[in-house]
């Protein structure tokens, strides 16, 4: 195909600016720059690669299976293709521009050494099938991680292959099945806080198990009279997450995981926002039986516009021995060994299976550990009471202009919680959040968790100054008096984005999910 | 701490602000049992990052590097050249530090690139709909087993035996607690795949039927007649696909009559990396089964001054609405793969992608041809693309291999290591060769692994 | 120091927008971010890296001279230091956004494998004076593109060490008075003509050379006749652009050149248009004495923001021996060496002396082979073709709205000049310039050549596609309208930038060239 | 071609355009003479990424990297640990691909970096205003004689003996044309530099006197008095300093009197490069010098908003306004180099910068006293940073580096490379340290340096 493009795309695009006026006939506006999707702009004949030329006469071996119709790809030169995905990359917004509280996800820096180590050859250019031998260097970073994740955690064991948080989660419920089964009942139900993020119910769900609300008090936490009351021989499981998403400690964890315990149920740690008591609290000490962390959240690794993240899950006494394939052992002589279903017979014989193809996410390990050996157990440490510090100085900046539910319940951990109580003009949360867009922010987590009123969950981290938080402070209260006063002009926000409000109904009402070219 | 901000002043002013004394005051609602006086123990201090790099490069340093040798593995991760300008792409702060586009407004980037990706994954799957990247083929290919089940309300899947072993592994360890039942079979060791024993497993109760194009044996053939088989059952194809660049050269599953294609993306733009992260591939053919497919999907919609822009959409399926009901539970996917993919994907075009098909069969027919010149070596495979299996007298595989990387050759995987206790595959070595691979190379292998074979048999130290 | 910052600067800024509505109390438009001064958010005491604090006890055998005051900097963490410039660079244009045709720049696109082959540590981290056996593969890179070098222009002898095109000037001037003294006189004058670029008369004056001036044709070329009237025995050289700064070819390029060696002078070629003939023609086939090259602009090394650049100089016969140390030779045992002062006897015995320390910019050497082998003899020659095609298809197609001088003079070379001839309302070339900026364009190179009223010079290079080209002419027709139509909005042109115009004439009245803490 | 986006249907529509049937046709102003037939012969044709990565990397393994081995060496090329985020600041392409900031509104984010760049540089050297850099240390210093010659229209200047012989001979090299007059001097092996020979050299008609600080031995002394004397003869001081990290521990030229300080950045954020790009700094005492001044320089104003903005200005002295006039030639400096200098000090800070020199000079103590009790060595300097010369018995320094080297050691730089012919230096190692050198390395070169001394003398293979 070599018309100047597939679709019949104009290179220009009249559009006026957010004020309705100085038209540009390109629709860019300076350095904020329209880009046309690659279908409009690449060909079939264009590549940016120089390989040889087909060719037709060699000899295949396909059986037959020549792919003759057109797949109906495009290409483009390096030049443009850089240039595409450059002009793209600029209508996001990322932590390196600024101040991202989206709570629950932990948005802290990305140091650049640990992207320089997964870039090493040793590293990255290695297969996950090498024999053994030629890999030990590879295996020691697995044993080394699991190592500091067990002594940060006070658990004995480890599983490394969860590829995120929700993997996670099911390799720890699969791991509580598993015992269970073993002692002759995977019982029927899961307990989960309505607070809970959205992947605890799925997750307990997809492991075959009925999912029951465990109620809240006033204050935030779980209501542990009411659980107890529920606690009967037909629970597998409690899930329940620590800091939980209002950003409260929970207090009572021990006391719960014992009587969870006692009824003979084991307690699943949501470890999404470990990164509050990371270096200060061990999980462990806590009665937890199994327990994910996100290393894309409190070890930062980079959450690249969705993933990949990485999700190792941390096991009691009790569950060891039920515990995934494969993992990392180290041999007498000091070398690290691999064990798979190969050699599963040496240990974990009850282990549940595999999570996935081979060993994890090995980028993600790599970064983590050089974040843990940067930061080391006193960085660690400061980690978290940086991150809870910000929290509290946020939360008690802001509370007395915007509805903060749990005030009260004594100080925040690493997120501060508000709702969109009193604001005027049929204003909600998220006409403040496209408000935050103009002033140059990422909105914090909004509607989430459903507890709470157009909740506004803000975690800032430990990465931001307090310069960063004092600018932010003044720029939310700003936003906040508009919300209140029931500013109408906040309805129309974002003004300045490179997209206004975009139409999501009309998205899902008649979806399209893939480029078609134009009909002519 | 060179990435912590505060000042001690700013933590004294902002301690003051919380009306706290102490940090400690912070951490009150910690119960006595599970407070820790100071830094946790037996863990190092923190370090400047020149001391950091020394000992990161120090372990990588203990690694054989692909590009340091011979280099001929494969079994669902594959090295192929990926463009400089690919890490220039995912480097972008805005691309590397963005979290799930939440907020389209200022995430169009990522919105933008994710719905490119999705056509080019439909497209080289013969597809109608893609979705924005599950964690791997191996987690895809479970997923894909559940959206069976749930299209079809039957729980029996039927896995070819040629399946990726850690593929089945994982469908089987999700079965289990699913209640689904998977019935699995070993490969047979013949030079094409026995499509009649798969089809004849397929009956009334069958949700799908999961097929390996090309299979764990490098071998392919065609589909179509399982596609029919199945649907003559009710019952879905699931085709698995490891190998991406094959579709450059290969008929589509799509073409084929699958009707969900699944498979690993790590091929393009990702690399080895040990595997993982890699990049989960997620298709389906007829669009009415949207609906029931996994994780995100973004969609093209307008904007309040009627600009086209695009949002994650029918999140109805997801988790953080549906919850319990959800079609999966899938958060986090492999957002930054996928733009590596897709960016790989973007300079080779359909052009370059054909050219590098090309390239990769040509050289794996010269490695075939080559190695079969091998006394005590044999070629398993009628067809096959960049991947065929060779049968090894004497020795076991696994023994070769190491013989060989004691010779500084990382010669294949020996299939005897995926599938452990099972005689028949003892002796067989998977080859797999790609554009990387120079005719040197090939070379290299042939006479090596003649003289490993030749040379009397004697113990190896165990792997 | 451990105020929040030195200044007093207070994060938020209320600033309008470009229409003076839509406020925003941080002065961010979305992703339009603002951004202080390191010094209005670092701290003395701050830092982003980890080493061992100051042993004031330790022994010091600095000689009594410890710097006691305060140095006056300020520290920044990693995550500030990150943002800090990753939001500075969005106030940047660069070739990665966009169509960028400032004309006599070159300002090709920079293929990112030659960044990455510029990092290994084998080219990255060695020293200069290492002995040569440990860095024959530095020596080897230098060999092979001066090799390259020599062939695409036909010319016998390169110095490698000049570090841009002015520098390269300069050693192309010196072994011309270096030879022509070796004869007995240095003689007294250079000839250039009025359209050279600004580096051309100022380095013949650093040379010690009175500077003439050569008349145009009004065709744009240099005038043959006036030229030859001029020659005589004190003109030791002349100096000229070719492809000329008009963007035209000097077809009597070659006459001339025997003009002026038949007075005993030399001829210097400004190649910094190489692009638009290299792989096509080979100046020492034009009788060329010297010929700086700008690898920064031919063979793509990025520019960066103004440098650093490599300006490497081809000889003809009669100056060879004259050129500045160090080069490298290869030996009969294929050895490379690196001849310096050292070694001079061995040859290059009349070389004037050394343009710099050490051996060249050696990290753009890299880049330029590692440009070259990607390319090769057809790919270049491509490259000028293409380069040439862009120009000319710009040239016809705003020719029939915008002044074009010298459109009669035959086809342009790789850049179209225009002039702004019948412009309305007072509109001059600056408010044209200014009104692409608000279309997404970075401007063409304006007011020079000089030769040209409003003159402005438009480089599109090879690396832009059709489809950009024709943007870009849309948008060019576009504003050139509102300019012949006297739009008076386009004076206040950019709207959409990061600033408005800016007051250059308050910065040269008292200018403020550091930054000074405001007074309390 | 992969670089080259016009498809053979775009040229030919733009030819028509043009009104041209071929390419050719747009050449026909390229005489006969001149005109080449098909692709220059003698050059290889395009090739792959993967082809060229191959060819690039073998070259670049032929090198001894500095990271790979024991590593001494100095004499104005450092090397420092550049923390990584610096690379990440570099390679931004709206940094990289950008132009010099013709275009202000669109260009502050190099401009803003250019006056952060000003004012570090300014206060480092305890000047009042910095340019934006010149090419590098060596062009910079020529740059300060021909300033000083236009401010006291003098035209003699004179050079310390201790000036870095490179630095020397670029001066020398450019003088010859200009008719300067070039008084130089060898360096005097004396422990301390004898400043009394070199004030006496200054005279009514010298424009500056040019003193290194540290000098090329490395040795540091008070300049005050240079500058007294310099003064009190209406000449300027010229203090060149190639190691900035020296002036976190040492007075400031400034602060001793200096009127003009110029010096090589490449040690902060550049690294070693084989010798280039480097980054030339440049700085005056006195505001009133400004106009004096070459290169580009910087400025705050305001826009049509009165928002702060920055513009490059007082242009009226530079070459492409004034031409034959300019102060200078010089076009494009280095300005990446400034960027990654700026982001490697702001990363450091006052605090980072004073410790650094503090590591820096620990470890140089340590050095020069474990080589002092090496047999056969002994130590010049009484006072120096983080360099400093060793005067080595038996055979000369140059070739106990050759065998060093053989030994996989960069044991220093021998004087006698950098001053052939000059027998007083034949004998005199310069040995740099940095926080980038261990304890180990240092116990090593001590231990294989006396092995090669007490080795019985042979000959060694041409260097
Ligand atoms: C509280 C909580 N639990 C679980 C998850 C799921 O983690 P992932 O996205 O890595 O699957 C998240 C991440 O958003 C979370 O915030
Ligand atoms: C025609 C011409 N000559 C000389 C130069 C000077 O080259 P450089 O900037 O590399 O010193 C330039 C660069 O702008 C130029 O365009």
């Amino acid at each position: 195909m070599n018309a100047p493009n597939q679709s019949g795309w104009k290179p220009q695009m009249e559009v006026a600016d957010a004020t309705g006026e100085m038209v540009t006939t390109t629709g860019n506006r300076a350095l904020m720059l329209e880009e046309p999707l690659i279908f409009e702009i690449g060909h079939a004949e264009t590549t940016g690669v120089d390989l040889p030329e087909v060719d037709e006469a060699a000899p295949s071996r396909l059986g037959g299976l020549e792919r003759e119709e057109p797949i109906g790809l495009v290409g483009l030169t390096e030049p443009e293709t850089v240039r595409h995905y450059t002009r793209l990359s600029r209508q996001n917004y990322g932590i390196d521009l600024g101040f991202f509280p989206l709570g629950s996800c932990t948005m802290k820096h990305n140091p650049r050494l640990n992207e320089k180590m997964a870039r090493l050859p040793g590293f990255a250019d290695i297969h996950p099938l090498a024999p053994q031998s030629s890999v030990q260097g590879a295996l020691e970073v697995i044993y080394q991680l699991a190592e500091w994740l067990k002594t940060l955690t006070g658990m004995p064991a480890v599983a490394m292959s969860p590829k995120a948080g929700a993997h996670g989660e099911l390799c720890g419920i699969l791991a509580i099945r598993a015992a269970l089964t073993a002692a002759g009942n995977p019982r029927e139900v899961v307990l989960v806080p309505e607070s809970a993020h959205g992947t605890n119910p799925a997750t307990a769900a997809f492991a075959g198990y009925k999912v029951e609300n465990i109620p809240a008090t006033p204050e935030g936490r779980v209501d542990v009279e009411a659980l107890k009351a529920r606690l009967a021989p037909d629970v597998a499981a409690v899930m329940i997450t620590n800091p939980n998403t209002c950003g409260l400690f929970e207090k009572d964890f021990r006391t719960i995981a014992d009587a969870v315990h006692e009824v003979g149920g084991y307690v699943y740690c949501d470890g999404a926002n470990f990164n509050a008591i990371v270096g200060r609290v061990r999980p462990g000490d806590l009665g937890v039986d199994a327990m994910h962390i996100n290393l894309h959240k409190t070890f930062s690794t980079p959450h690249g516009g969705g993933g990949p993240g990485s999700g190792p899950v941390v096991f009691s006494e009790a569950l060891q021995a039920y515990a995934p394939l494969p993992f990392v052992r180290r041999g007498e002589d000091g070398t690290f060994e691999l064990v798979e279903e190969e050699t599963r017979e040496k240990s974990r014989g009850q282990t549940f299976g595999r999570m996935t193809a081979f060993h994890g996410q090995m980028g993600m390990f790599t970064r983590a550990l050089t974040y843990m050996l940067s930061h080391g157990a006193d960085g660690l440490k400061q980690v978290a009471e940086d991150a809870v510090l910000n929290a509290n100085y946020i939360l008690r900046s802001l509370e007395d202009i915007l509805h903060a539910p749990f005030a009260d319940s004594g100080p925040c951990m690493h997120e501060a919680l508000f709702g969109d109580k009193d604001f005027g003009g049929g204003l909600s949360t998220l006409d403040l959040a496209k408000g935050l867009i103009d002033e140059g922010y990422h909105p914090m987590t909004v509607y989430f968790p459903l507890v709470v009123h157009g909740a506004m969950l803000v975690e800032p981290t430990e990465t931001e100054s307090k310069a960063s938080i004092d600018q932010f402070i003044t720029a939310f209260r700003h936003v906040t008096e508009r919300a209140l006063a029931g500013d109408e002009a906040l309805k129309q926000a974002p003004y300045f984005a490179p997209r206004r409000r975009l139409d999501e109904t009309a998205a899902a009402r008649k979806p399209k999910l893939a480029w078609e070219a134009p009909a002519e | 701490m060179r990435y912590l901000p505060l000042t001690d002043t700013d933590r004294e002013e902002m301690l003051a602000k919380c009306g706290a004394s102490s940090i400690d005051d912070l951490f009150v609602d910690v119960p006595e049992v599970a407070r820790l006086d100071g830094p946790i123990r037996d863990l190092p201090m923190h370090a400047s990052e020149m001391a950091v790099e020394r000992h990161m490069k120090e372990l990588a340093g203990k690694n054989l590097a692909a590009e340091a040798t011979p280099f001929f593995l494969g079994a669902g991760a594959y090295r192929h050249h990926i463009p400089a300008s690919v890490d220039t792409v995912i480097s972008r702060g805005e691309f590397l530090t963005a979290y799930t586009p939440y907020q389209p407004e200022i995430a169009q980037g990522t919105l933008q690139m994710l719905f490119e990706f999705q056509t080019q994954v439909a497209r080289l799957y013969g597809c109608a709909v893609a979705n924005a990247s599950l964690y791997d083929g191996s987690t895809a290919c479970w997923e894909a087993v559940a959206m069976a089940t749930r299209v079809t309300r039957r729980n029996r899947a039927v896995l070819s035996g040629s399946l990726h072993p850690h593929y089945a592994q994982v469908v089987k360890t999700m079965a289990q607690f699913t209640g689904d039942e998977i019935a699995t079979a070993q490969p047979a060791i013949t030079p094409e795949p026995n499509l009649d024993t798969l089809t004849s497993r397929i009956d009334e109760d069958t949700a799908c039927v999961v097929v390996q194009y090309p299979d764990i044996l490098g071998r392919v053939c065609d589909l179509s007649t399982v596609a029919e088989a199945a649907h003559a059952k009710g019952a879905l194809l699931v085709v698995v696909n490891t190998e991406p660049v094959a579709l450059g050269a290969l008929k589509s599953p799509g073409e084929m009559g699958a009707d969900i294609v699944v498979g690993e993306g790590q091929a393009l733009g990702v690399g080895l990396q040990f595997g993982g992260p890699y990049l989960g591939l997620f298709a389906v053919r007829d669009p009415k089964h949207v609906r029931q497919m996994p994780g995100r999907l973004c969609g093209e919609t307008v904007d309040a001054e009627g600009k086209r822009g695009f949002v994650l959409t029918l999140s109805t399926r997801e988790q953080h609405i549906r919850r319990e009901k959800a079609t999966s539970n899938i958060c986090t996917n492999s957002g930054l793969c996928a733009l590596a993919f897709t960016t790989h994907m973007t300079l080779l075009g359909e052009k370059g992608l054909r050219q590098l098909a090309a390239e990769n069969h040509r050289l794996a027919c010269l490695a075939a041809d080559r190695l079969e010149k091998v006394p005590g070596v044999s070629l398993l495979n009628h067809a096959f693309f960049n991947e065929f299996t060779v049968m090894l007298e004497g020795k076991p595989a696994r023994e070769i291999v190491r013989d060989l990387a004691d010779r500084g050759i990382l010669g294949g995987v020996s299939l005897g290591r995926l599938y452990p206790g099972v005689e028949a595959l003892e002796h067989a070595l998977l080859v797999a060769v790609t554009e990387n691979t120079t005719e040197d190379e090939i070379e290299t292998l042939a006479s090596e692994l003649e003289a490993v074979l030749t040379q009397e048999t004697q113990m190896e130290p165990a792997q």
